[in-house]
C-alpha cells in the first residue's frame, strides 16, 4: 500500500498502488497539517485591565509532591511559598521576606531583617524563629537539594528577636544569597511542619506566597488560589498586595501536542515549555518568553575512572569530533541554543564565556589526539581500535525523565557525526526506574552520561566537582573526576569576599575543567512560557525560571 | 404486516381436487465463482410437478439428487445465486416465478408451511419452542400478543404434544427429539397452510418416534393439507405418499402413484434403489447388481476359521459401564449385558439412541469382562493388551473422523500394518494394494486423502484399515447408517463377501432393524442401557418376546410390497 | 469457559423419562461452583500480587537509592547514612521472605499500603482515578460492540463487495496501534477541526475521542470473530427455519441469528476488558485524562511498589468479575447452559 | 419453450475487483498480502535491495522535509530519509513481531501441551497458571518488565511474548484436548500403537496445524503492541529505525511534518494487515481440510 517499487521499474500495478498510496497518504496529510491556520483566541481588544479571572496554565511534567528538591517541585512551591531573598536577572539579589541583611567581616555570620507582621496562610506569624525552623527542617533531610547547596556551609541559625535572624556558616559561601532565592528554599509553616502528616506537607504546603494550594486533581490540575492577605512580594515584583486573579489552574498535559493545541484553541491562557516545532508559530500568535535557566547546561560527563574517556586526549578528541552547534541547533530547531561550555551554562553569573569555544568542530585534531593515544588501528566499520578493543562509548540518557526527545535528536546527530573520527557511539535511553535506582550511577556502567544541574549560581561547580573521596564522597561528581588542584579553586571561590572575585575564579575553575574535557557541553536547560496576549504580567523568575502569576492580569 | 395483495381463496379441506401446485419444467442452476472461472451447476433440470390438496407427493432420491433444492425451490429460497427457469410454478395459486421477495414472506409460513429435519437445529435452539409458534403468527399478523400465546399452546395439543403450556415455555434442546419435531410441525402449520413441504422430517427420529409423526403427517394429509414429502427412505414414503417422483441427478426418473412406482418400477434406478433396501426379505442375498455378481463362496479360509473355534471368538459377561455426567452425577450407562460371538458369525446389536449399545461395543467396561478366545481382554492393562489389540479392530460411523486429516489413504494404510510383518517398503505396499483390491478401492483412490473420496469409499477404505492387522473381530459401530441407500447397499455387501472369503466375525451394531436383520445371524436387542432380547435373527424379527422389541418392530415403517412386485433376487 | 465440553456431554436423554436433576442439587452445585470460583479468584489474585511483589523487588537497583533520588531530583549514588532512615521506614532491609509476608499480610487485612511517592494511602491514590479509567473502559468497549454490531448486521453475508470491504475494515482496524490512531484522532478532530476540546478532561466531550481510540481496534478484533459466528448462523437451519416462516431477512439477522453469533464476542470482552484497562494509559496520555493508566505508569517508572501491587491486584479483580460478568451473560445468552 | 427467470431475494452484486480469483482460486487479498509481506521479507533480509540510502546518515541541511521525489516519505528531523529508515526499520519490528509470537508460542506450546495430555493435576494447575496470567494484560506485564530490564529488542520480545503466550497456551490446549479426542486418535489406539506413537503421528502435529495460520495473525499483533511500548518510553533505542520508535519519535512533529508519524504507521498496518488476511486465508484453508 505504501510501498514505492524502485522507480525504474515501474509497472501498471505498482503504478496503481503508488497511486492509491499517494491519494490515502494526502488526504491524511490535509487533515493533520491544516494546523497552521489555527485562528487563536488572541483578538484585539481595549487592552484594558480585569479584576480577578482564572489563568488556566498548562505544565508538562507532574510531580508527586507540591514541595521537594526537583526542580519540577519547585515550579510548583514558587507558587505558594516565599524565599528570603530573590534573584534578578542580572544576577543581583533583591528584598523578599528579608527586608535587608548583612554579612561579618569574616564572612561566616549572616544576619537578616525580615519584613515585619508577617503570618503563614495557616496564620502561624512569619518571625525569625520560623526562618529558623525551616533550616533546621532543610538539615534534618527535609530537602536533599537543600542539602547539596548549602549542607556543606551551614553551620546554625537562631533567631534574635522576631524580624533578626542569625545564620551561621562554617565556612565563607559566596553564593550563599544566590543558593537562597531559589524555590527549594521556600519557607513553610513550622505548624504545619510539625502538625501535619507528610501526605499533607507533601500535596499543601503551607506558606505565605501569593497563593494557596487549592484540589489537587492528579493526573489533571493543581488548583491555585489567590492569598487575600499577601503582602510579601519581592523586590522585583510588578506590585505588592494580593494576586490579581482569582486563582491558577494549573493542569499537566505531558503531550506536546496537546499542550501547544490547548493553548492554541483558547482551552488554556498559558503554557509552559513550549514545544519547539511550534515555537515559531507561538512567537507569532502569542507572548512568548524564554529563559535559559543558570547552573549545569545539558552537558556529557565523561567517565574519567573507567574505560576510554580515562585518557584526557580521548576525552578532547571526542569534543573535537563533533560539529555541535549544528547538531543542537538542527534538533532543536534553533529554538534551544548550543552551550560549548560543558560546566557553567551562559545564563549564570561567573560564566565563562572563553571556554564554550574551546572545543570547536575539528576532526584533524580529533585524530591527531586519537593517533597520539593510540587508538590507531581502524575496524571494517572505521571505528578505532586500540589493542583490539573498539572505542566504543556507552552514553546513558534518562529519556524523556532528563532529556526530552529533541535532546535525543541531538545525540542521535552527534553520534553520526563521531562516526567519522572512529568513535563507535552506543546510546542507552535508561528509564526512570533505572536511573533513579542507581543503576546508572557506578562508574562502570556508562562512559558518557547526559545530564543537567540548576542553579543560580556558578557554585554549581562545588557540587559537581568537588572531588569524590571516601572520606568525603560526592555522588553528584558524575565524570568522577578528582583533581585537588581544581577543588581548590573551586572553594577559593566559594569563599571570595566579593562576587566578582569569586566570578573570576569560579572562570578560572571552568577553564581548568576545560582542559581535561571532562565534560562536554550541549545545550542550555531552558524554560518557556507562551501566553494569549489578553494575559499581561507573566514573568519567569531568575533563578530556575519559574512563571510567576502573582502580577499576571487579564485584559479586555 | 399489511396484505398488499389479494388473498387467495383458502378453504381448508375443502375441494379435495383443489391444486395446491403445479410445477413445470423446473430449472435450477447455481453460479459458482465468479468472472472467467464462474461456472454453472445445474442442479434441477425440468422437473414437473403437481399437488392437489388433501394428497401426499413424495420426492425420492438419494444425496445430490436435487430433491432438497426443489422443495426450497417451491418457497423461494433455493440458496445464494440461484437461476431459477421455469414455464410455469405455481405455488398455492401464485405465479412463483414473479413473486417480489416482500410477497414471498406473505406467501411462507401462511400458505405453506416447511418442515426441517432436525428440530433440535431447526428451532431456534436459544429460544422456548412456544415462541417460535407465536414468532410465525405475529409475521403474519395474527392477533395480539395474549392471542398468539394461546393459539401457540393450542397448536402444540394439537400436534399431540402433552402438558403444551409447561412445554412451549421449554427449550428445543429440554425436549424429546418426537416432541421437539412435533413443535417444529406445530410452528410450520399455525396458520394452517393449504400446502405443507417436509423435508425429511423424520430422518432424524428413533424408529417409534418415528412412526408418531407420521402419524400426525397422515392426519394432517386426512384434513385437506397438501403434502409434499421429501424423503431418501422408501418406507417412509410408502407410508405416507399417494404419489412419489424419484429423482437422480437433478432430474425426475419415474414418476407416478406410489403404488404403482414403488410396486412396479419401470426405471431401472427405481428398482436398484428398491432392491438396495436392505430387509428381512434380502437376507442372505446381495443388494445390487454388482454383489450378485460377485457372490463369494464361503472360502477355505472362512470354513477352517470357523472349524479351529467351537468355543465362542468373543465373550462378554455381565459388561456395565458408567460415566460422569456434567453436573458430576455418575450415570450407569450399560448393565450386565453378556454375549457371545462365534467365529465367522455376526451379532448385530440394534437399540434406539441412548440405549447403551455403542459404548457396549467399546468393550471396555468397568465391571464385568471380557474374553477374547477364552483370554482376558477387557481386564488386561492397556500395555499388555496392545499386542492383542489387532484382533479385534473397528469401524466407525463417521470414517471422515477417524481419519488423520494430514494422511492419504496409503499412508493410513501402512500405519495400521504391523511392521514386524511387513518390514520393508515393498511387502507394505504389496499388503496396501491386496487391501485396496479386497475393499473396491482403485490404486488412484490411495494418493487421495480422506477429504477428497466419496462417503463409500471412505467408508471402503475404513473397513480397509480394519482388515488391515488381519483380526479375528470386526466391531461396525453405526458402519453404514451415514449412507446413501445404494452406497449402504454396496458396503453391506462387501462387507458380507469379506466375512465369507475371510471368516470374519462381526460385532454389528445399528439402530437401523432393516439393516441388522439382512446382516445379523443373532441380534441382542438393547433399551436403556440392557439387553432386554437376544436370540437368532429370524427369532427376534418373527416371533419378538419383549414387548419392547414388539413395539420396535411394530411402529418400523416397512415397505409395502404389493402383489407384483418384481425383485429379482426375491422371485 | 466450559461451553465446549458442556455441549459435548450432552446426553441425548428424553426428559419425559430421564429423571430430571433435582433443585437441591442444583443448589448445592451452584454452591461448589461458586467456591471454587472464590478460591481461583483468590488464587488468581494471590499469584499477581505476589508476581508483582517479586517482580519489584528482586531486580536491578536500589529501592531507597531510588525514592531518595527521586524525592530530589537527582541521579547519584547514596551513603548508607543517607538511606538508613528509608531502609528503616519501608523495612527494605529484611530478609526479602518477611518483606513478602508482611505485604501479604497486609493484603489479607485489605491494607495496600501507602504510597512511596504521594504518600497516600494506595486505596485513595486508586480511589481517586478510578472512575475516569472505568468510564473510558466501559465506554470503549461499548463502542466497539455497536460499531461491530452495526457492521456485522448490515453487512454479512449480504452484498459480497459490502462484505468484504468491511471485514477487510475490521482487519484494518483490528491491525491499527491505538497510539497511532489516538494522535491522528486527536490532530484531524480536536486540533484541526475543532469538534472536540484538546485536554479531554472527564466531561463528555472528551470521552469520544480516546474511546474511540480504544474501541476500534476492539470492534475490529470483536468483529473477525463475531462475522465468523454470525456467517455460520445464517447458515443454520433455524435461520432458514425462520425464513420459512416468513420471516424477513433483517429480521432472521436481528431476531435469531444475533443471538448465536455474540457468544464469542462476550468472551473476548471479558479479555479485553482486562485489556483496555491497561490500554488506557494510551488514550490517557494522548488525550490529557487523568486517570489509573497515567498513575500507573508513573508508579511503574518511580517503582512505587504498593501502588503498582495495588493496581495489578485491581485488575486481577477486574478480570474475575469480568468473567463472572461474561459466565452471567452466557448462560442469559444462551440458557442451555444453565441447565446442564 | 417460453422461459420466466428470476433471482429471489435481493439481485447479488458481485464486485469482480474484490472476489475475483486468480492463480487458481487464491484470492486477490491473499495475493496482495503475499506481495506486501514479500515485500518487507526482502526489506527485513535485503534491506538493500530496496532503498540505496543509509538509514543513519544525518543530513542536518535537509532536516524534515515533505515527501518527495528525492525522499519519498520525507525526511526526519536529523534529516535522514524516512523511506530508507522505514525499510530499514523492518528487520527488527519484524524481528520483534516473530520473535515474541514464536517466544509465546514455544512457552504456549508446552503449557498447551501438558495441561491437554498431562493428567487432571497438571491440567488443573496449568489452567490456574494461565488464569493468573491472564489477570495480567499484556502492556501491563510488558510495562512493568521493560521498565525494570531496560527498553531493547530482546526485552520487547520477551515482554510481548510473555504477555501474549496464556492465549496462545489456552488454544494448543483446546486444540490438543479436541485431537486427543478425536476419531483418528481412537482410532490409532484402536490400532494398538503405543501412546508415544500416537502423540508425534497424530496429536502434535494435527495439534499444531492451525498455529501456522494463528502466527502470522499474531505477527502484526506483537508489533502493534511493541508500537504501544515504544509509546510510553519503553521502546528500542535510538537511533534504531524500529517502527515504535520511529512512531514515537514522529509523534511531536505531527503538526508540522506529519510524514514522519504518518509513514511508519502505515508500514505497521500495511503488515499487520497484510499478516492478519493472508492468515485468515491460510486458517479457511486449514479448517476447509479439516474434518
Amino acid at each position: 500500500m505504501k510501498n514505492r517499487q524502485p522507480a525504474y521499474q515501474p509497472t501498471s500495478r505498482s503504478k496503481a498502488v503508488k497511486a492509491g498510496a499517494v491519494a490515502s497518504a494526502a488526504a491524511l496529510s490535509l487533515l493533520l497539517a491544516a494546523c497552521g491556520g489555527q485562528t487563536t483566541s488572541a483578538e484585539a481588544g481595549t487592552g484594558e485591565k480585569v479584576d480577578g479571572g482564572t489563568i488556566r496554565y498548562a505544565h508538562l511534567q507532574e510531580p508527586a509532591c507540591v514541595y521537594g528538591g526537583w526542580i519540577q517541585q519547585a515550579f510548583l512551591s514558587r507558587q505558594v511559598l516565599d524565599s528570603l531573598v530573590s534573584q534578578t536577572e542580572d544576577g543581583s539579589i533583591v528584598a523578599w521576606l528579608a527586608e535587608k541583611w548583612k554579612v561579618s567581616e569574616d564572612q561566616l555570620t549572616w544576619t537578616f531583617t525580615l519584613k515585619p507582621g508577617l503570618e503563614f496562610t495557616d496564620g502561624t506569624p512569619l518571625d525569625a524563629q520560623a526562618v529558623s525552623d525551616n533550616f533546621e527542617f532543610w538539615q534534618g533531610g527535609g530537602n536533599g537539594t537543600v542539602q547539596a547547596h548549602i549542607g556543606d556551609y551551614y553551620s546554625s541559625s537562631r533567631a534574635i528577636d522576631a524580624t533578626t535572624l542569625e545564620v551561621k556558616l562554617s565556612e565563607p559561601f559566596a553564593p550563599f544569597l544566590s543558593a537562597l532565592s531559589q524555590g527549594y528554599f521556600g519557607i513553610q509553616s513550622p505548624t504545619a511542619l510539625e502538625s501535619r502528616s507528610e501526605a499533607e506537607n507533601c500535596e499543601s504546603p503551607i506558606g505565605s506566597g501569593p497563593f494557596t494550594v487549592g484540589e489537587w486533581k492528579r493526573g489533571q490540575s493543581i488548583t491555585f488560589n489567590r492569598n487575600d492577605a499577601y503582602n510579601s512580594a519581592p523586590q522585583n515584583a510588578k506590585h505588592q498586595g494580593p494576586a490579581y486573579v482569582d486563582s491558577v489552574v494549573w493542569s499537566f498535559i505531558q503531550d506536546n501536542t496537546s499542550r501547544f493545541g490547548s493553548l492554541a484553541s483558547g482551552e488554556s491562557d498559558a503554557i509552559g515549555e513550549v514545544p519547539t516545532v511550534d515555537f515559531d508559530t507561538a512567537k507569532a500568535q502569542f507572548d512568548v518568553q524564554q529563559f535559559l535557566t543558570p547552573g549545569r547546561p545539558v552537558t556529557l560527563s565523561l567517565n574519567t575512572v573507567e574505560g576510554p574517556f580515562t585518557d584526557v586526549k580521548v576525552r578532547q578528541a571526542f569534543a573535537y569530533s563533533a560539529d555541535r552547534k549544528a547538531v543542537v541547533d538542527s534538533a532543536f530547531l534553533g529554538v534551544v541554543p548550543f552551550e560549548g561550555n560543558g560546566t557553567v551554562s551562559s545564563s549564570t553569573p561567573g560564566y565563562n564565556p572563553d571556554v564554550a569555544a574551546d572545543y570547536p568542530f575539528d576532526v584533524e585534531k580529533a585524530n591527531v589526539l586519537l593517533d597520539e593515544a593510540g587508538w590507531t588501528e581502524r575496524s571494517a566499520e572505521g571505528t578505532r581500535t586500540k589493542d583490539g578493543k573498539e572505542l566504543e562509548i556507552k552514553i546513558v540518557f534518562g529519556l524523556n525523565s532528563i532529556v526530552t526527545a529533541e535532546g535525543a535528536t541531538a545525540l542521535q546527530n552527534l553520534q553520526e557525526q563521531v562516526k567519522a573520527t572512529g568513535f563507535k557511539v552506543t546510546l542507552v535511553p535508561a528509564t526512570q526506574a533505572e536511573l533513579f535506582s542507581g543503576q546508572f550511577s557506578t562508574p562502570d556502567s556508562y562512559d558518557a552520561q547526559l545530564g543537567y544541574w540548576t542553579s543560580p549560581h556558578a557554585g554549581i561547580l562545588y557540587i559537581n566537582f568537588r572531588q569524590n573521596t571516601e572520606k568525603k564522597p560526592n555522588p553528584a561528581n558524575t565524570t568522577f573526576y578528582n583533581n585537588a588542584k581544581i577543588e581548590d579553586v573551586i572553594l577559593k571561590a566559594n569563599s571570595a569576599k566579593t562576587t566578582a572575585e569569586a566570578n573570576k575564579l569560579y572562570g578560572e575553575a571552568q577553564q581548568l575543567l576545560s582542559d581535561e574535557a571532562v565534560a562536554v557541553g550541549l545545550y542550555t536547560q531552558t524554560s518557556s512560557v507562551a501566553s494569549n496576549p489578553k494575559v499581561k504580567d507573566i514573568w519567569l523568575e531568575a533563578s530556575q525560571g519559574e512563571p510567576v502569576f502573582h502580577d499576571a492580569y487579564f485584559t479586555e | 404486516m399489511t396484505v398488499l395483495v389479494e388473498k387467495p381463496v383458502s378453504a381448508p379441506a375443502a375441494s379435495a381436487n383443489r391444486t395446491l401446485l403445479a410445477v413445470h419444467a423446473l430449472n435450477v442452476s447455481f453460479a459458482v465463482g465468479t468472472g472467467r472461472h464462474q461456472k454453472i451447476n445445474h442442479v434441477v433440470k425440468n422437473v414437473s410437478l403437481e399437488l392437489s390438496a388433501g394428497r401426499c407427493l413424495a420426492i425420492v432420491g438419494e444425496s445430490g439428487s436435487g430433491k432438497s433444492v426443489t422443495a426450497r425451490t417451491l418457497v423461494g429460497l433455493p440458496g445464494r445465486n440461484a437461476i431459477i427457469e421455469a414455464t410455469r410454478l405455481e405455488v398455492a395459486n401464485r405465479n412463483a416465478l414473479t413473486l417480489s421477495e416482500r410477497l414471498w414472506r406473505q406467501v411462507r409460513g401462511k400458505d405453506i408451511g416447511f418442515i426441517l429435519q432436525d428440530a433440535l437445529v431447526s428451532l431456534d435452539p436459544l429460544r422456548p419452542v412456544g415462541k417460535e409458534i407465536e414468532e410465525a403468527l405475529r409475521l403474519h399478523g395474527w392477533g395480539n400478543a395474549a392471542s398468539r400465546r394461546r393459539k401457540a399452546i393450542e397448536l402444540l395439543d394439537s400436534v399431540g404434544v402433552p402438558q403444551p403450556e409447561m412445554r412451549s415455555r421449554q427449550r428445543p434442546d429440554e425436549l424429546s427429539g418426537g416432541l421437539r419435531q412435533r413443535a417444529l410441525i406445530a410452528s410450520a402449520i399455525a396458520l394452517d397452510p393449504a400446502l405443507v413441504i417436509a423435508d425429511e422430517p423424520t430422518t432424524a427420529l428413533d424408529v417409534t418416534v418415528q412412526a408418531q409423526v407420521l402419524d400426525l403427517l397422515a392426519a394432517m394429509k386426512a384434513r385437506g393439507t397438501g403434502i409434499i414429502l421429501i424423503s431418501h427412505d422408501l418406507s417412509v414414503v410408502s407410508r405416507l405418499a399417494d404419489d412419489v417422483a424419484v429423482m437422480r441427478g437433478g432430474a425426475i426418473v419415474e414418476q407416478g402413484p406410489v403404488r404403482e412406482v414403488l410396486g412396479n418400477p419401470q426405471h431401472e434406478y427405481t428398482r436398484a434403489l428398491l432392491d438396495a433396501v436392505p430387509s428381512a426379505h434380502t437376507k442372505g442375498t446381495p443388494l445390487t447388481k454388482e454383489g450378485r455378481s460377485g457372490i463369494i463362496a464361503t472360502s477355505d479360509r472362512a470354513r477352517r476359521v470357523r472349524a479351529a473355534n467351537a468355543g465362542p471368538v468373543l465373550e462378554a459377561r455381565g459388561l456395565g459401564k458408567s460415566y460422569d455426567g456434567p453436573d458430576g452425577v455418575r450415570r450407569k450407562v450399560v448393565h450386565d449385558v453378556s454375549f457371545n460371538l462365534a467365529a465367522g458369525e455376526t451379532l448385530g446389536i440394534v437399540g434406539e439412541s441412548g440405549s447403551g449399545k455403542s459404548t457396549t461395543a467399546k468393550l471396555a467396561p468397568d465391571t464385568g469382562e471380557v474374553l477374547l478366545d477364552g483370554q482376558p481382554w477387557s481386564s488386561l492393562s492397556t500395555s499388555q493388551r496392545r499386542p492383542r489389540r489387532r484382533r479385534v479392530t473397528v469401524v466407525y460411523q463417521d470414517p471422515l473422523s477417524s481419519f488423520d486429516p494430514r494422511w492419504n489413504a496409503e499412508r493410513i494404510l501402512v500405519d495400521a500394518l504391523d511392521h514386524r510383518d511387513f518390514s520393508t517398503a515393498q511387502t507394505r505396499s504389496n499388503r496396501v494394494a491386496e487391501l485396496a483390491g479386497q475393499v473396491g478401492l482403485q490404486v488412484e483412490h490411495l494418493e487421495k486423502h480422506p477429504l477428497q473420496l466419496s462417503g463409500g469409499q471412505r467408508q471402503r477404505l475404513a473397513i480397509a484399515r480394519a482388515l488391515a492387522p488381519e483380526p479375528e473381530v470386526i466391531v461396525l459401530d453405526e458402519a453404514v447408517s451415514a449412507l446413501d441407500v445404494s452406497v449402504q447397499a454396496q458396503v453391506l455387501d462387501l462387507l458380507t463377501n469379506l466375512q465369507a472369503q475371510l471368516g470374519l466375525s462381526y460385532l454389528f451394531i445399528s439402530h437401523d432393524l432393516g439393516v441388522i436383520h439382512h446382516m445379523s445371524d443373532r441380534v441382542l436387542v438393547m433399551k436403556d442401557g440392557k439387553a432386554v432380547e437376544q436370540g437368532t435373527a429370524d427369532q427376534i424379527f418373527n416371533e419378538p418376546a419383549h414387548p419392547y422389541t414388539q413395539e420396535l418392530l411394530a411402529s418400523l415403517p416397512r415397505l409395502e410390497i404389493t402383489e407384483n412386485t418384481t425383485r429379482s433376487i426375491n422371485a | 469457559m466450559s461451553i465446549l465440553e458442556t455441549r459435548e456431554t450432552t446426553l441425548e436423554t428424553d426428559p419425559d423419562q430421564a429423571s430430571r436433576p433435582r433443585r437441591d442439587r442444583h443448589i448445592f452445585t451452584g454452591l461448589r461452583s461458586l467456591g471454587t470460583r472464590l478460591l481461583s479468584a483468590v488464587g488468581v489474585i494471590w499469584a499477581a500480587a505476589t508476581f508483582t511483589f517479586l517482580i519489584q523487588s528482586l531486580l536491578p537497583g536500589d529501592r531507597a537509592t531510588l525514592l531518595l533520588n527521586q524525592l530530589n531530583g537527582q541521579i547519584q549514588e547514596r551513603t548508607a547514612a543517607e538511606l538508613a532512615p528509608i531502609n528503616e521506614k519501608y523495612g527494605f532491609t529484611d530478609p526479602l521472605i518477611v518483606q513478602y509476608f508482611r505485604f501479604l499480610g497486609d493484603l489479607a487485612t485489605g491494607n495496600l499500603g501507602t504510597s512511596y511517592q504521594l504518600h497516600k494511602p494506595v486505596i485513595e491514590v486508586i480511589g481517586d482515578q478510578i472512575a475516569p479509567t472505568i468510564v473510558l473502559t466501559f465506554t470503549s468497549l461499548l463502542i466497539a460492540w455497536a460499531i461491530c454490531i452495526v457492521v456485522i448486521v448490515g453487512t454479512a453475508k449480504r452484498n459480497r463487495f459490502f462484505s468484504s470491504v468491511a471485514s477487510g475494515l475490521e482487519a484494518l482496524a483490528a491491525g491499527l496501534p491505538q497510539y497511532w490512531l489516538g494522535v491522528i484522532l486527536l490532530v484531524v478532530f480536536a486540533l484541526n477541526l475543532g469538534l472536540f476540546p484538546v485536554v479531554g478532561g472527564t466531561g463528555i466531550g472528551g470521552l469520544l475521542l480516546p474511546a474511540l481510540t480504544l474501541g476500534i481496534p476492539l470492534a475490529g478484533f470483536l468483529g473477525q470473530v463475531i462475522r465468523t459466528e454470525f456467517e455460520s448462523g445464517m447458515d443454520q437451519p433455524f435461520a432458514l427455519t425462520a425464513r420459512m416462516r416468513g420471516m424477513g431477512d433483517t429480521g432472521v439477522r436481528l431476531r435469531h441469528v444475533l443471538r448465536h453469533s455474540v457468544l464469542p464476542g462476550i468472551t473476548l470482552s471479558g479479555w479485553a476488558l482486562g485489556s483496555l484497562f491497561s490500554a488506557a494509559v494510551i488514550a490517557e496520555s494522548i488525550f490529557t485524562r487523568p486517570g489509573l493508566g497515567k498513575v500507573l505508569v508513573t508508579a511503574v517508572n518511580s517503582r512505587d511498589l504498593p501502588v503498582v501491587c495495588g493496581i495489578v491486584i485491581l485488575v486481577a479483580v477486574i478480570y474475575v468479575v469480568a468473567n463472572l460478568l461474561v459466565d452471567v451473560a452466557y448462560t442469559l445468552i444462551d440458557p442451555r447452559l444453565k441447565t446442564s | 419453450m417460453s422461459t420466466t427467470t428470476f433471482t429471489p431475494g435481493k439481485p447479488e452484486v458481485t464486485a469482480r475487483t474484490f472476489t475475483a480469483s486468480l492463480l487458481g482460486g487464491v484470492p486477490v487479498a491473499a495475493v496482495i498480502s503475499t506481495v506486501v509481506l514479500a515485500f518487507f521479507v526482502i526489506a527485513a533480509l535485503a534491506p538493500r535491495l530496496l532503498t540505496g540510502a543509509d538509514p543513519l546518515a544525518i543530513d542536518l541541511g535537509a532536516a524534515l522535509q515533505a515527501p518527495s521525489s528525492d525522499h519519498w516519505f520525507g525526511t526526519d528531523q536529523s534529516g535522514r530519509d524516512l523511506y530508507t529508515r522505514v525499510v530499514y526499520g523492518t528487520r527488527e519490528s519484524l524481528l520483534i513481531g516473530l520473535g515474541a509470537t514464536g517466544l509465546a508460542i514455544g512457552i504456549a506450546a508446552v503449557l498447551g501441551v501438558t495441561a491437554g495430555l498431562g493428567g487432571r493435576f497438571a491440567d488443573g494447575l496449568i489452567n490456574r497458571g494461565l488464569e493468573v496470567l491472564f489477570a495480567f494484560p499484556v502492556l501491563l506485564l510488558a510495562m512493568l518488565f521493560v521498565t525494570i530490564y531496560g527498553p531493547s529488542v530482546t526485552t520487547q520480545i520477551v515482554a510481548v511474548g510473555l504477555g501474549t503466550a496464556p492465549g496462545y497456551a489456552r488454544m494448543i490446549r483446546g486444540q490438543v484436548l479436541a485431537v486427543r479426542n478425536s476419531g483418528y486418535v481412537e482410532a490409532a489406539h484402536g490400532l494398538g500403537h503405543s501412546r508415544w506413537q500416537v502423540l508425534r503421528q497424530h496429536v502434535f502435529p494435527n495439534a499444531m496445524r492451525p498455529l501456522i495460520a494463528v502466527v502470522t495473525l499474531g505477527v502484526g499483533q506483537s508489533i502493534v503492541w511493541a508500537s504501544g511500548l515504544a509509546f510510553l518510553g519503553l521502546g528500542v533505542a535510538p537511533p534504531s529505525p524500529e517502527w515504535g520508535a520511529l512512531l514515537d519519535a514522529g509523534r511531536m512533529f505531527i503538526t508540522k511534518a506529519w510524514w514522519l508519524e504518518v509513514m511508519p504507521g502505515l508500514a505497521i498496518v500495511a503488515l499487520a494487515l497484510a499478516a492478519t488476511s493472508l492468515g485468515r486465508h491460510l486458517q479457511t484453508k486449514l479448517e476447509g481440510s479439516q474434518p
